[in-house]
C-alpha cells in the first residue's frame, strides 16, 4: 500500500474453510439471485429497477458472514450477497423486490431499500451516506443501555464518499469511538463516474487518518483477503478499538441498474487483477483448498438455483398487496394521523 | 415564583431526564455549557451520560438521534437554530420520517427548533420552518405558545411514538413568564381557545398568539370580540375546533410569523374554505411574514414579522370597521 | 417528427449550450454519459467543458454553481432525483434564496429536479418538492406540464436572474409526446387555460394535467365542461387567471401529485378564498397525494397518486353530479 | 509536526517588513474595532450579538493580505482582521454591524455575514462550511472564463471541518485542482465544545492526504509564521498546484459572542504557546526587528482609534432604514415576485 498511515493493519489470520464454504455459498446464492431479479425485470415482473452486485459478491459476503446475528447491520446497493450471509433468506429478498406485502417492507418499499430494525439490519434509504449515522445511533444506543460486545457494520460505494453524510457520520464515530466497520467498496465508478472525479486522493484508506480512525485495505476480488481484512476489522471494533475503515479495491461487472450496460467502464481496468470475477476467484480457492471440488459446486449451484426458483414461484403466488385495504398512515400514533384531505 | 418559556422547556428536559432512562439529549454545546439558549443548563451535571454534546453535524446528529430511537432510546435532540436544522432537512424529512411507514418500527425522536425572529436575528437565526416539516408525511409538529405548552408538549413530545419537530420560539423565551407550571390537559393534535368571542376568528400559533391577544383586548374597547384559537400543533391541525369557531363568529383571520407561500395560514385557509365553506360570512385572510429572507435591522425586522399593529389592521379589514 | 418532454429538455439545454456561453451545465453523470435519464445525451460531446460530471455531493454542487453564477456564468444543476436535493436544500433555500436580496447581486441558477412518480420509484425516486422551495423566498419554482413548455421554460429559466428549481416530471420524459416544438409565447409566471369550460375551473401543474384533461374528456360527453388552468409556474402563482377562471365557472379544484399539507393546493384555495371568495358558488376542493410516503408497489402508488379516477369523483362531488 | 503527510510543506521565505507592518495595522484595527463592538453591543446599539476575533488577528489578517484585490475571500466569523486586510474599511464595517442601509448588505443582513460579492469579498451565510463550495465555484467559474492567477480563500473553524459542507466543498476543489486556500483556525473550541469532542484525529491537518490536498500548519500566535505559512498556501495555489489546507493552532481570547464569557476554556491551555495574544507577540516581533518602536505602536493606535471614533459618529449619524420605504423584493426579475398576500 502507498500510504504511511501507521493505522494500516494486515491481518496473517487465515480464515477456516467453513468460513470460507459459507461465505461462498452466499455469494452464489446472491449471484444466482441477482440474475433471477435481472430476469424478472426484464420480463416487467419488477417494476423501478434491480440494482445488482456482480463482481462484489466476496467483499459483501465477508462481511456478512463475519457479523453475528446481534450485531447491526446497514448494507448498501450491491450488498445482496452481504444481506444473505447475514441471513436473509432468498424469499424474503424476493419478496419485497417484488413488493410482496408479506415481505418486511410491506410493499411500501422494495428492491435494495429493505431490511427488518428490530433485527439489527437496516433498511437503506437512498439518499447515499445516511444510515451511517443511523448505525452509530443505534451503537451508542447500546453502550448507553450498557449491552456491550455488539459491533455495526455498513457499505459504501467510492461515490458515497464524497458526501457529507459519510463525513459527518464517520467523524462522529470516532469522536464516540464507536464500534463501527465502514466498508468501501471502491469499484473504481459511481455510476458512470470515474473515481478521478470523485476524489483526488490516491488511496480512500488515507481518509482513515484525518477521521483518527483504522484503515485497512482488502483485494476484493480475492475471497480470502476480504474475509482476513474484513475480520481483523471486525475483531479491533469488537475489541474496543474504535471506527474500522475497510477500502476494497474491486469491480462492478455489471451495469449500475439492469438498465446500464456499463459501457463506460475502461477496458484497461477490467484486465486488470481488480477487473476478476470473485466468484471464479473464490470457486479455484475453494478447489485448491479442497474445500470444494468443481462437482460440488455445479451441486450447490444447482441446489441454489432451484431453491430461488422455488421462491419465485411462492412469491408470485402470495400476489400483490389490495391496495383499497391499504392502511394510509405514516404515524404510529394514529390518533395524531391528520385527517385525510 | 415566576417561570418563563425557557424555563419550563428546560424543566421538562429535567422531568424528562429524571422518570424516563431512555431519555437521552444530544446538540452542540448542550452538555456542561447547557446549551446556546441555556435550556439544558444543570442537565449534564446530574445526568452526565444522557445529555451529550455533539459535533457540528445536523445530518450526522439526526442520523445519530433516529439510529438511538429504533433502538428504543428517546432522544430529544437541540437544534441550535431551527435555520441549522436545513443541513440535516434529509435525514429528518426522509429517514426518520418515512421510517415507521416504511419497516413498522417506531422513531420516537423529539427535534427541538429554537425557532422564529428576534431583533438582530437576521436571515439565518429567525426562521420559522413548521411549514417545511409540516409537508413531509410522517412528522408531528408542535408549535407551543405558553409557558404549559411548552412544558407539557415536549414531555408529551417525546412521549409520542412519532418524530416530533418541536418549534420553541426564542423571543418568547425571556419574554414569556407563567407564575405557575400548570400542566396542560390538552392533548398534542388539540388546538385551544385562548380567548372566546363572537365576531371573528383568529387562528394562530407559537409567538404570534401573544399578538393576537394583544389586538384583542385593544378591540374590546370598541365592543368587538376576537375568538382566539392557538393551534398548538400545526400537524396534525385541529380542523374541527377552528371550524366550531368559525361557526359561531362566521370570519376566519390567520395570523402566523412564518413566510406566506404554503404555510400554515394557506394550510388552515384552504380547510375551512372546503369544510366550513357556508360557516364564512366573509372572505377568509392572513397575515405572515413578507415574502423575503428576515431582515437584521431591527426596523425593518418590526415590519417584516406580522405584529399587533398590522394584525390589527387585517381584523378591521375582515370586519370592515 | 415527435419529440418527448425529455427530448425537449435536451433541446433546450443544447440550445442554450449553443447560444449563449455563459451556460455551463453541472451534475451526476451528465457528462459523456448523458446522465442518469439521457437528458444531457451527446452534449457533453459538443460542449466538453460545459458539461461537467460532478462528486456525488449535493451541497458543493448547488454551492459551486451558486459561486459561478455570481461571477456571471448560467449553470443549469441536475440533480439525479429530485428527492437528492434534500441533501442540497440549504444551499438552494438559503445560499441561493437568500443572496439577491443580502447582496443585490442575482444569482441565475438553474435546479433541474427530476420530480414526480414513476411505477417502483418508491419513497425516494418519486418525490414532488416545489412547495418546500415555494415556501423559501427568493425562488422561482417551475412545473412544465406540456412538451413546448418543457423546452421553452427550461429556455426562459435560464435567462431568468434569479435562482430557478425546474421541476420537470419523469413520468412525462418518456410518455409525452409532440409532433413539434412549438416555442411558448407565455412567460413564466403565467398560466395557461388547457381547455376552456363553463361547469368547473380544474387548477393543476405537471403531470396531473394530463390526467386531468382525461377527466374533462370523459365528462364532456355527460355535457360538463372543466375549464383546465396549468399552472406552469407555482412560484409566482398566476392567481389573476385561476380568478378570472372562477369568476366563469364559480368552482374550483385543485388537483396536484404532491402531499397535501401546504401545498400548491392549499396556496390556491387559501388565494381564491380570499381574492375570489364571492365567485365560489360551493366549497373549493383539492385532490393530492396521499399524506404517506410514496408507495414501492405499482398498485399502490397508482392509488396514494392522485389519477384521472379519483380526480373525477372530486369533479363529481363538486358539482353534485 | 507529527505526521508523515508528505505534502507536509514549511518554507522558510521571510515575510518583509511591509507586509508585517500592514498585517499589524490590520490586527490592530481589528483588535479595536471589536472591543468598540463590544462596547456598542453592551451599550444596546447593537442588535443580536457581536463575535469577536480576539486572538485569531495575526492568522486572518496574514490571509487577508496575502490576497490579491482580484483574489476571491470568503472570511468567517473571527475574520474581522483579514476583511480590513482584504480591503474592508472601517466604516463599512461598523455600517454592517449598526445595520446602516449605507451599508453593502443594506440593513438586510449585517454583523459578520457581510460582504460585497463583486469585489471578490464574500458574504457568509451562517450555517458553517456553506461558503466554501461557493468560492470553489466562482474559481472554477473563472477558469472556465479563462481568467487564470486569481486564487480563493476560505476560513473555517475546528468545529466547522466537522460539517458536510466542509467535506464536500474540499473534495470537489480537490477534484477540480482549483486554486483554493482554506484556512482552519483551530482555536480548540467550537463554541463551547471541546476538540476532543469534535474529532478524533491528531492533527487537523491530517486531513489533507485524504482529499490529495498539500497540508501546511501555522502557529496561529504568530505574525511570522502566519505570514510565511500562509505566503507559501497561496503562493502554490497560485502556481497551480491544488488546493492548499492550513491548519493554525491558536485560542480564541474570547467568548464565542459578546454574551460568552468562555470560562469553559481549559485554564491550563491558555498557558501554552497558543495561550499567547498574538497582538502582543507581534508588537514585540515588530519592535524586535526595528520595524516599529514602543512610540509609532502607541502612536499607530492612537489614530486607529480617532479613526474608529470618527467611523462610528459619523454611521450612526447616517441612520437606520426607512422600513416603509423599504424595497421588500426578495427577486432580481420583479415581474416574477408574487404579490403581497
Ligand atoms: C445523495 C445521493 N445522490 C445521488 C444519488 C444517486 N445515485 C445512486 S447510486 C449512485 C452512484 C453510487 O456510486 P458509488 O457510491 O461508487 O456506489 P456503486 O454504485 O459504485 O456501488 C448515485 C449517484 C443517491 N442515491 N444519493
Ligand atoms: C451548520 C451550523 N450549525 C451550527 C451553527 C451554530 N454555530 C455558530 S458558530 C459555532 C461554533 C463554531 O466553532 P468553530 O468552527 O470552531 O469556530 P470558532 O467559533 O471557534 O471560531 C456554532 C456551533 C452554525 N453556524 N452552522
Ligand atoms: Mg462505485
Ligand atoms: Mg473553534
Amino acid at each position: 500500500m502507498q500510504t504511511a498511515v501507521d493505522t494500516w493493519t494486515n491481518s496473517t489470520t487465515a480464515p477456516t474453510s467453513a468460513r470460507l464454504l459459507e461465505i461462498f455459498r452466499s455469494m452464489m446464492t446472491a449471484r444466482l439471485l441477482d440474475e433471477k431479479l435481472a430476469a424478472l425485470y426484464r420480463a416487467g415482473k419488477i417494476h423501478g429497477g434491480v440494482f445488482l452486485g456482480k463482481g462484489q459478491e466476496a467483499l459483501s459476503a465477508a462481511l456478512g458472514q463475519a457479523l453475528r446475528r446481534t450485531d447491526v447491520f446497514a448494507p448498501l446497493i450491491r450488498d445482496g450477497a452481504g444481506r444473505l450471509a447475514f441471513g436473509e433468506t432468498v424469499v424474503e429478498a424476493l419478496r419485497s423486490c417484488l413488493g410482496s406485502p408479506q415481505g418486511p417492507m410491506r410493499s411500501r418499499d422494495g428492491n435494495v431499500h429493505r431490511g427488518r430494525p428490530r433485527d439489527g439490519y437496516l433498511p437503506m434509504i437512498s439518499h447515499l451516506g445516511a444510515m451511517i449515522s443511523v448505525v452509530g445511533g443505534m451503537l451508542l444506543s447500546r453502550r448507553l443501555r450498557g449491552r456491550r460486545g455488539d459491533i455495526g457494520a455498513t457499505c459504501i460505494g467510492d461515490g458515497g464518499v464524497s458526501t457529507g453524510a459519510f463525513h459527518e457520520a464517520v467523524n462522529l464515530a470516532a469522536v464516540e469511538k464507536l464500534p463501527l466497520v465502514i466498508v468501501v467498496a471502491n469499484n473504481h465508478y459511481a455510476y458512470s463516474t470515474p473515481i478521478e472525479k470523485q476524489t483526488a486522493c490516491r488511496s480512500l484508506v488515507d481518509k482513515a487518518v484525518g477521521y483518527g480512525v483504522q484503515g485497512h485495505t482488502a483485494d476484493g476480488t480475492d475471497i480470502v483477503d476480504c474475509c482476513k481484512v474484513i475480520g481483523e476489522a471486525v475483531n479491533r471494533a469488537r475489541a474496543g478499538e474504535g471506527p474500522q475503515l475497510v477500502v476494497a479495491e474491486l469491480l462492478r461487472l455489471c451495469g449500475h441498474g439492469e438498465h446500464d450496460d456499463a459501457n463506460y467502464i475502461d477496458r484497461r481496468l477490467k484486465e486488470t487483477t481488480i477487473g476478476r470475477d470473485c466468484l471464479d476467484v473464490a470457486r479455484e480457492t475453494l478447489q485448491e483448498r479442497n474445500i470444494m471440488d468443481a462437482e460440488a459446486i455445479a451441486q450447490l449451484r444447482a441446489e441454489i438455483t432451484r431453491e430461488i426458483e422455488s421462491a419465485v414461484q411462492q412469491v408470485i403466488k402470495e400476489g400483490g398487496p389490495d391496495p383499497f385495504a391499504h392502511d394510509w398512515c405514516a404515524l404510529a400514533t394514529r390518533r395524531l394521523a391528520d385527517p385525510p384531505l | 415564583m415566576s417561570i418563563t418559556y425557557l424555563n419550563a422547556i428546560r424543566e421538562a428536559q429535567r422531568h424528562l431526564l429524571e422518570t424516563d432512562q431512555r431519555v437521552l439529549i444530544y446538540g452542540q454545546d448542550v452538555g456542561l455549557f447547557g446549551g446556546a439558549f441555556k435550556a439544558t443548563k444543570g442537565l449534564a451535571e446530574v445526568f452526565p451520560d444522557r445529555v451529550m454534546d455533539a459535533p457540528i453535524s445536523e445530518d450526522a446528529i439526526v442520523g445519530t438521534a433516529i439510529g438511538a430511537a429504533i433502538e428504543g432510546l428517546r432522544p430529544i435532540v437541540e437544534m441550535q437554530f431551527a435555520d441549522f436544522s436545513t443541513v440535516g432537512f434529509n435525514q429528518i424529512a426522509n429517514n426518520a420520517g418515512a421510517f415507521f411507514w416504511r419497516t413498522g418500527v417506531p422513531v420516537p425522536l423529539t427535534v427541538r427548533l429554537p425557532s422564529g425572529g428576534t431583533s438582530g436575528g437576521g436571515p439565518f437565526h429567525s426562521q420559522s420552518l413548521e411549514a417545511v416539516y409540516a409537508h413531509y408525511p410522517g412528522l408531528v409538529v408542535m408549535t407551543p405558545a405558553t409557558v404549559s405548552d411548552a412544558y407539557s408538549m415536549l414531555i408529551e413530545a417525546v412521549t409520542i411514538d412519532d418524530p416530533v419537530i418541536f418549534c420553541e420560539h426564542k423571543y418568547l423565551y425571556y419574554h414569556l413568564k407563567a407564575d405557575t407550571l400548570e400542566p396542560e390537559t390538552l392533548p398534542a393534535g388539540k388546538a385551544r381557545i385562548a380567548r372566546t368571542g363572537r365576531d371573528a376568528t383568529v387562528v394562530t400559533y407559537s409567538a404570534m398568539l401573544h399578538e393576537v391577544l394583544e389586538v384583542a383586548k385593544e378591540l374590546a374597547n370598541e365592543d368587538v370580540e376576537l375568538e382566539i384559537i392557538d393551534l398548538r400543533t400545526v400537524k396534525p391541525l385541529d380542523t374541527d375546533t377552528v371550524i366550531a369557531s368559525v361557526a359561531r363568529t362566521g370570519r376566519l383571520l390567520c395570523a402566523a410569523e412564518a413566510w406566506p407561500w404554503g404555510g400554515v395560514s394557506a394550510e388552515i385557509i384552504a380547510r375551512i374554505a372546503n369544510e366550513g365553506f357556508h360557516l364564512l360570512d366573509a372572505p377568509p385572510r392572513r397575515v405572515n411574514a413578507k415574502d423575503t429572507p428576515i431582515p437584521y435591522h431591527p426596523d425593518l425586522w418590526s415590519i417584516h414579522r406580522p405584529a399587533a399593529r398590522s394584525i390589527l389592521l387585517a381584523v378591521r379589514e375582515l370586519l370592515r370597521i
